[in-house]
């Protein structure tokens, strides 16, 4: 099966790191110099932070598509969570703001939880789809993401929501907290939160096994439908808070957020090496992941590529990660 | 002959950037040349069809014309909020001098323009139009009056009291700002008249999206005397028409022009359609915001004078003004 | 050159493992020649690159004498070589006549003849005595049935060379006989077969010669003549057995399960009891009901009537989980459907019982790994799982690994019952010593156990009670002096359950 | 596991038939007769005629899709195989026409070969990831379609290919035999191709074989990767085929045609009752369920039924489509 000929040209030492670490690393690598040959603009303080805030949306919204896929199913309504949390959470801030014109906070908070509640029906939708009527997850999440995305329509008439606290904008969109982006922090807080789900857990080590092998998992005392719903749920929540980040920075509820996030999303699992057969992956490498896409093509926008370009370019370079990747799995297989 | 596209008729919108304020005709007079070549970004929301790439000619145009640098990028689709402000965030990284921004959404982009704004960077609104009051011109005519415009044409041609007519109306894909406004305005101005609306088909701007709207609307509303929509509604319809042998019976209206469009009326299958000179409006943006870095005076917000193309004056119109001449192919970056 | 088959340094490198090491073996035709070890010793590396299905690291195959080298199996068929794997050759989602014509499918014309393939299947499996529509969907067969799929997918007309790796592991004897009269129908044509199993007994019946294999080596080749079992059994594992079967000492506790007038999807009207500090053996041909039994009785199939009692509570149609919190635990007879995660690690594997099995879970919501792993061990030494396989997927396992990884799952969860089902299938000689020795130590620690098994030696010698199942219902109770190979073979084909 | 309950209510026969044919003829029914109600216009022969025509695309490229399902795999380039089609074959045939201005039929031909070679290359690309580099098909074919997009939007930037011969639009756009359109003709001899390749040839046995359990299928002398190529390019050559009568229908190259088609046809498929873990499909499902779903949409336009409602109404139907089928999956189990 194994190639030693495709394997044996790397020098050993970056061939074990390679091994041990996977190829994100060095894509990653290789963005950094080749950008920032680029494009003088690249690498910059200010430019590395703006890519990090970029890159909030898609890490976090990965990390929650990534807890389904490791459960063996596919999330295709992230992206309709995240508009029906936009547009549900500003219309209940503008009307709360309506009636306590001076609790700002209290308005935050609680068009918050109106975002949160909604986005939790669609992902106890989801579940019990899976869970317990063993709908293929492609078809549920597909089928609940064109129900809620006709309903948040209906909500705004597909008319943006406006008029939203200025607090909510300015601290939750663009505000800084030590110099740091606040949904930086929230999103680095997501992350250690999850590894320590995915890891630390036997809730984690019970979607695993519900991946693994749901008949084993279900022999071996695991409430399999529960830990599905968890997964669903879970990660509605996190495209919910996805959501609330997004709709802060666009400082509207938008009907039309996260339009193509589903695919990237799950792209973004895949090329950090989740299986979609589930049972398999690790958040470190998904938060490489999604950070790796949303890097180049901030490095493409400052290289100035014409963004047909960009097109070839991205998807070339997602099935190079995967090819490599696959190299990697078989240098494993023969031992080396 | 190309770039004496000046002196062209527009109208100055007073007090700027009221939705309402009053409108004066004005003659533009662009600048002979730029003092320095400023580096200028615009942003699109896509530039997946004729009429963004009309709008694309007519920066690059102007940009070449007056010694500018220009960098073009797209968002990829209406949905791609998100991409448009990170697009926005990477231009200014990139150093651009001045920002021209063809809006996703309406509220949705005026967190990024007050951030770039307040770095000293002058923003241009064209063509879509934003809230946002920090910008520093716009070079627009609203859709509202686009749809305003082709519902006056229904409206003139069938007065009160003359005998009823229905018309199918296809305002394109549901919760766009351009598409609200247009159907808004196209509702407004039959109000009253002779002309009755069935409900609105909303739909993506695909061919065969439209068409499928198209026929399904014929199937059921055989009465039907106009069809009138997105440029794209209006191509698409041509052929229903033909094969259903309505031709003469069955008249179409697009509420924009695009080249497909104006071969249509040139051959006679279109009725007609508003020019809204987006090439002009292309050159307008430009031409302001390098008034805007050289501190010269200039229009705050004016558009080029809209008028219907129909069969009559078809052939007395200047195609380069409000269509990318034959063959055009979009251009991402001007260097000088 | 008178030898079909001969293979010269054979050898096969896998990361970390020496598979096979220069491995030189030899086969006639018109012979059986067993390939005999313990697992992981080689054997199913072995006859897979005879097979056409793995390719060697170093060394030659000859076959009549010419040097071939197979990279997939269709080049071995083309050369009459054809193989019954261990781990199956079968696609679950087509039917058992589709899989057994596939790759040499009849043809009417340009197009498949499906009336054809059916007949054709139909005669095939009732020439080797098995009962199996061929229409049926693979997926839904029991593993057993599975096995006989397997095997007759093999039988071919240009038949040269039979490799037939394991091919009894879930059989009963009825099937096995037929197989062997069929093998012995093949040795008269003079076609050699290759044989692999744990199930000592059978090589007399048919074998000429025995190659040995340990860690990969041979150890010497022997005419089946002038050998014996013990000395065998000597030549694998190093050391001697005296009895594998361990004499557990019966002590008769309270009533832990009673099930009375059980009727179930293929099982009618079933009652009996389990003692603690008793092992209940329970036989029967394949498609009997031993599994479906129990697969109700654990809530995995709905039960239309009567009752199941665990523990003095009622737990009749309650949900699989809550009975195996409740301390009953089932050892499913499939480790690849139903019982491992191939990708995972045995210690992966193992965790999960100890960490999510809920019953586990109590505490602090966080998990001690270390204290997991050091589990994980003590469950690995129990079941004399080789340290280093403790880390590699269990898909890179040999079959009889695989299944004491499965047997470790039991340890990670605090059951009072244990149902075994098929629990040594594929398990060398050395292991299943240890294996039953576990038993008996969960028995006399007062647990209460239940064997199921198509391996009738097994159900007997280790059980203090024996129930007999034919066609779905319990046909004898034996124990005692009962507990007779022939007593049993009587109810085995007890025909009171087909007539009504 | 299956409840005896949920099933018992049925009335014997009924339910008969429901499991052995399935839960699609009665929804089908089921959206005739309220369809019907609704609208007098809906079950008339010209509108089951235009519905027919309407549903061709989307049955023909879910045949694609349903191989490559079968074979374990995921074709998310169909889309863009379509697009890439459009305007290779357009842009073709253009040129062409130029040369030789009275051979149409033969600038015809050329063209269309033009666009089947460019789709091939779309699927030998995915073959080649999916078989010989094990690249997950989700990924695969997601990059895949990224850089044939582009390359598609190269080729035209985003304007319409026009001027296609207008014999080509006539016949294979609008054109009928014996009063059936051509579109529809086609289909059905694909349709007749398909059924004859999946059920009755040694290679559909090996699809079904190598998507059932791989590893089985290479133990059973089938040669895995050569099947997988097979599947990815058939597929990427009936999208193609598909692109074809859709560039003939909207009478122009348009490099965004297919844009949803990729998520609709996996739908189609899965309701049809495809199983997304390989191994699973009938043709003839396949093509009811691509046809409900053209049938519902057309339907609720005939019904004015609001296009915010339609998303809703069709995300519903899909769930509780795929939910029956689930059920009759258990009654099948429980042996009834
Ligand atoms: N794909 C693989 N990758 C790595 N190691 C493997 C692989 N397959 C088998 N091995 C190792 O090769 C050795 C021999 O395995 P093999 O399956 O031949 O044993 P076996 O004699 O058939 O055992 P059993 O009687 O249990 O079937 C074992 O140590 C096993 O772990
Ligand atoms: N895990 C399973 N999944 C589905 N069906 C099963 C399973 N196990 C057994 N069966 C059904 O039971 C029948 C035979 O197996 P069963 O367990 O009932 O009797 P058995 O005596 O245990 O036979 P076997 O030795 O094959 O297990 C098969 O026809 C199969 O349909
Ligand atoms: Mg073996
Ligand atoms: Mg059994």
């Amino acid at each position: 099966m194994t190639s030693a000929a495709a394997t044996s040209s790397f020098p050993g030492l970056i061939r074990k790191i390679f091994v041990r670490v996977g190829v994100l690393p060095f894509f990653l690598l290789g963005a950094l110099v080749v950008f920032t040959l680029l494009s003088p603009k690249f690498l910059t303080g200010q430019n590395l932070v703006n890519v990090m805030r970029q890159s909030v949306y898609l890490v976090l919204v990965s990390l929650g598509q990534m807890l389904v896929l490791i459960s063996g199913g596919f999330d295709l309504s992230v992206g309709t969570a995240i508009a029906l949390t936009s547009v549900v959470s500003a219309t209940a801030m503008v009307f709360l703001a309506g009636i306590f014109p001076d609790a700002i906070w209290l308005v935050i908070l609680l068009g918050a939880f109106a975002g949160f509640a909604a986005a939790a029906c669609v992902g106890l939708l989801n579940g019990i789809g899976v869970a317990y009527f063993d709908v293929s997850p492609f078809i549920m999440t597909l089928g609940v993401s064109s129900l809620a995305g006709g309903a948040a329509l209906f909500l705004t008439g597909g008319v943006p929501v406006s008029g939203l606290p200025f607090a909510f904008a300015d601290i939750f969109g663009f505000g800084r907290l030590w110099g740091v982006p606040v949904p930086v922090i929230v999103a680095v807080i997501c992350i250690a939160a999850m590894w320590i789900f995915m890891s630390r857990t036997a809730l984690g080590t019970q979607v695993y096994a519900v991946g693994g092998n749901i008949k084993a998992a279900h022999l071996s005392a695991i409430n399999t439908k529960r830990t599905l719903m968890m997964a669903y749920v879970i990660c509605a929540l996190i495209a919910s808070l996805t959501g609330l980040l997004l709709t802060a920075r666009v400082e509207s509820g938008e009907a039309n957020l996260g339009g193509t996030i589903a695919l990237e999303s799950i792209a973004a699992c895949v090329i950090a090496g989740v299986s979609l057969r589930g049972g398999i992956g690790r958040v470190e490498n998904v938060v490489l992941g999604g950070f790796f896409i949303v890097l180049v093509q901030n490095g493409m926008n400052l290289a100035q590529i014409s963004s047909y370009m960009q097109m070839v370019l991205l998807g070339a370079l997602l099935i190079l990660a995967v090819i490599f990747d696959q190299l990697r799995y078989r240098m494993i297989m023969s031992g080396s | 002959a190309q770039d004496a596209w000046f002196p062209y008729p527009a109208e100055e919108v007073t007090p700027a950037f009221s939705t309402d304020g009053s409108v004066a005709e004005v003659t533009y007079e662009p600048l002979a040349a730029a003092e320095k070549p400023w580096n200028i970004c615009v942003s699109f929301p896509h530039m997946k069809d004729a009429y963004w790439l009309g709008v694309d000619y007519g920066v690059v145009a102007e940009a070449e014309r007056l010694g500018v640098n220009l960098n073009v990028v797209e968002a990829g689709g209406y949905t791609e909020l998100n991409t448009q402000i990170s697009q926005i965030e990477d231009c200014v990284a990139s150093g651009a001098d001045a920002v021209i921004v063809g809006a996703i959404s309406y509220d949705g982009l005026n967190n990024v323009i007050g951030e770039v704004a307040g770095q000293g960077i002058p923003v241009i609104d064209v063509i879509n139009g934003v809230s946002s009051s920090e910008i520093a011109a716009k070079s627009l005519v609203s859709f509202h009056t686009m749809g305003f415009e082709t519902g006056k044409y229904l409206a003139e041609k069938h007065p009160a009291g003359s005998d009823p007519v229905t018309v199918g109306w296809f305002p394109g894909p549901a919760g766009a700002g351009w598409v609200e406004a247009a159907n808004t305005g196209f509702l407004a101005a039959v109000e009253g008249s002779a002309v009755t609306v069935l409900e609105p088909r909303y739909g993506d701007t695909g061919k065969e999206a439209q068409l499928k709207l198209v026929e399904d609307v014929l199937q059921a509303n055989p009465e039907i005397k106009y069809i009138a929509g997105t440029a794209v509604t209006a191509e698409a319809a041509q052929g229903v028409i033909r094969e259903r042998g309505l031709k003469g019976e069955v008249d179409i209206l697009a509420f924009y022009m695009t080249p497909g469009v104006y071969t249509g009326i040139q051959r006679g299958f279109i009725t007609g359609a508003p020019a809204d000179s987006m090439v002009i409006q292309g050159r307008i943006a430009v031409d302001q915001a390098v008034r805007v870095l050289e501190g010269k005076e200039y229009f705050k917000h004016v558009g080029p004078k809209i008028f219907v193309v129909d069969q009559d004056n078809v052939k007395d119109v200047a195609r380069e003004n409000i269509l990318p001449p034959e063959g055009f192919s979009p251009v991402f970056s001007v260097k000088k | 050159m008178s030898k079909l088959i001969e293979t010269r340094g054979l050898t096969k490198q896998y990361p970390g493992v020496l598979a096979l090491d220069h491995v030189d073996f030899d086969l006639e035709p018109g012979e059986v020649h067993v390939l005999f070890g313990e697992n992981g010793a080689g054997k199913s590396t072995l006859i897979s690159m005879l097979a056409g299905a793995n390719t060697p690291s170093e060394g030659t195959i000859h076959l009549d004498g010419e040097k071939v080298a197979f990279d997939s199996v269709g080049q071995a068929q083309a050369k009459g070589i054809y193989t019954v794997f261990q781990e199956f050759s079968l696609i679950p989602t087509l039917t058992v006549a589709q899989n057994i014509f596939l790759g040499w499918e009849l043809r009417r014309g340009p197009f498949l003849d499906h009336r054809a393939m059916r007949k054709r299947a139909r005669g095939m499996l009732e020439e080797l005595g098995f009962d199996i529509d061929p229409s049926a969907i693979v997926a839904h067969l029991s593993r057993a049935q599975q096995q006989m799929v397997e095997i007759t997918k093999a039988f071919h007309g240009d038949l040269k060379v039979l490799i037939l790796d394991e091919p009894t592991a879930s059989l009963t004897d009825r099937e096995v006989d037929h197989l062997f009269d069929f093998v012995a129908s093949l040795k008269a044509r003079g076609v050699g077969i290759v044989y692999i199993s744990h199930r000592i007994q059978e090589f007399a019946r048919i074998a000429e010669r025995v190659t040995v294999l340990r860690d990969g080596a041979v150890i010497g080749t022997v005419a089946m003549s002038d050998t014996n079992d013990d000395a065998l059994i000597e030549m694998m594992t190093g050391r001697s057995f005296d009895q594998i079967y361990p004499a557990i000492a019966r002590t008769e506790g309270e009533e832990i399960l009673k099930v009375s007038g059980l009727t179930a999807p293929g099982i009618k009207a079933a009652s009996f009891n389990v003692r603690r500090g008793e092992v209940l053996g329970v036989a029967g041909l394949v498609g009997s009901g031993k599994s479906r039994l129990f697969r109700a009785v654990m809530g995995l199939t709905p039960v239309l009537s009567g009752t199941v009692s665990f523990q003095g509570t009622d737990i009749t149609g309650s949900a699989t989980r809550d009975i195996i919190m409740g301390g009953m635990y089932y050892l499913s007879p499939d480790r690849k459907a139903e019982g491992l995660d191939l990708a995972k690690t045995a210690r992966d594997n193992l965790s999960v019982n100890i960490v999510a099995g809920a019953r586990n879970t109590g505490g602090s919501p966080f998990i001690r790994w270390r204290g997991v792993n050091t589990r994980t061990d003590e469950i690995s030494d129990h079941v004399e799982l080789h340290p280093g396989y403790r880390n590699k997927p269990v898909s890179q396992l040999s079959g009889g690994n695989q299944q004491k990884v499965l047997f470790g799952k039991c340890f990670g969860q605090e059951a009072d019952l244990i149902i075994f089902d098929e629990p040594t299938v594929g398990v060398d000689m050395g292991t299943r010593a240890a294996l039953y020795l576990l038993i008996k130590q969960l028995a006399e620690a007062g647990k209460a156990i239940v064997v199921i098994s198509s391996d009738l030696p097994e159900a007997m010698n280790i059980s203090h009670r024996l129930l007999v199942l034919a066609h779905g219902r319990i046909s004898a109770e034996l124990s005692g002096d009962d507990m007779t190979e022939d007593q049993v073979l009587k109810y085995f084909f007890d025909e009171t359950g087909a007539t009504q």
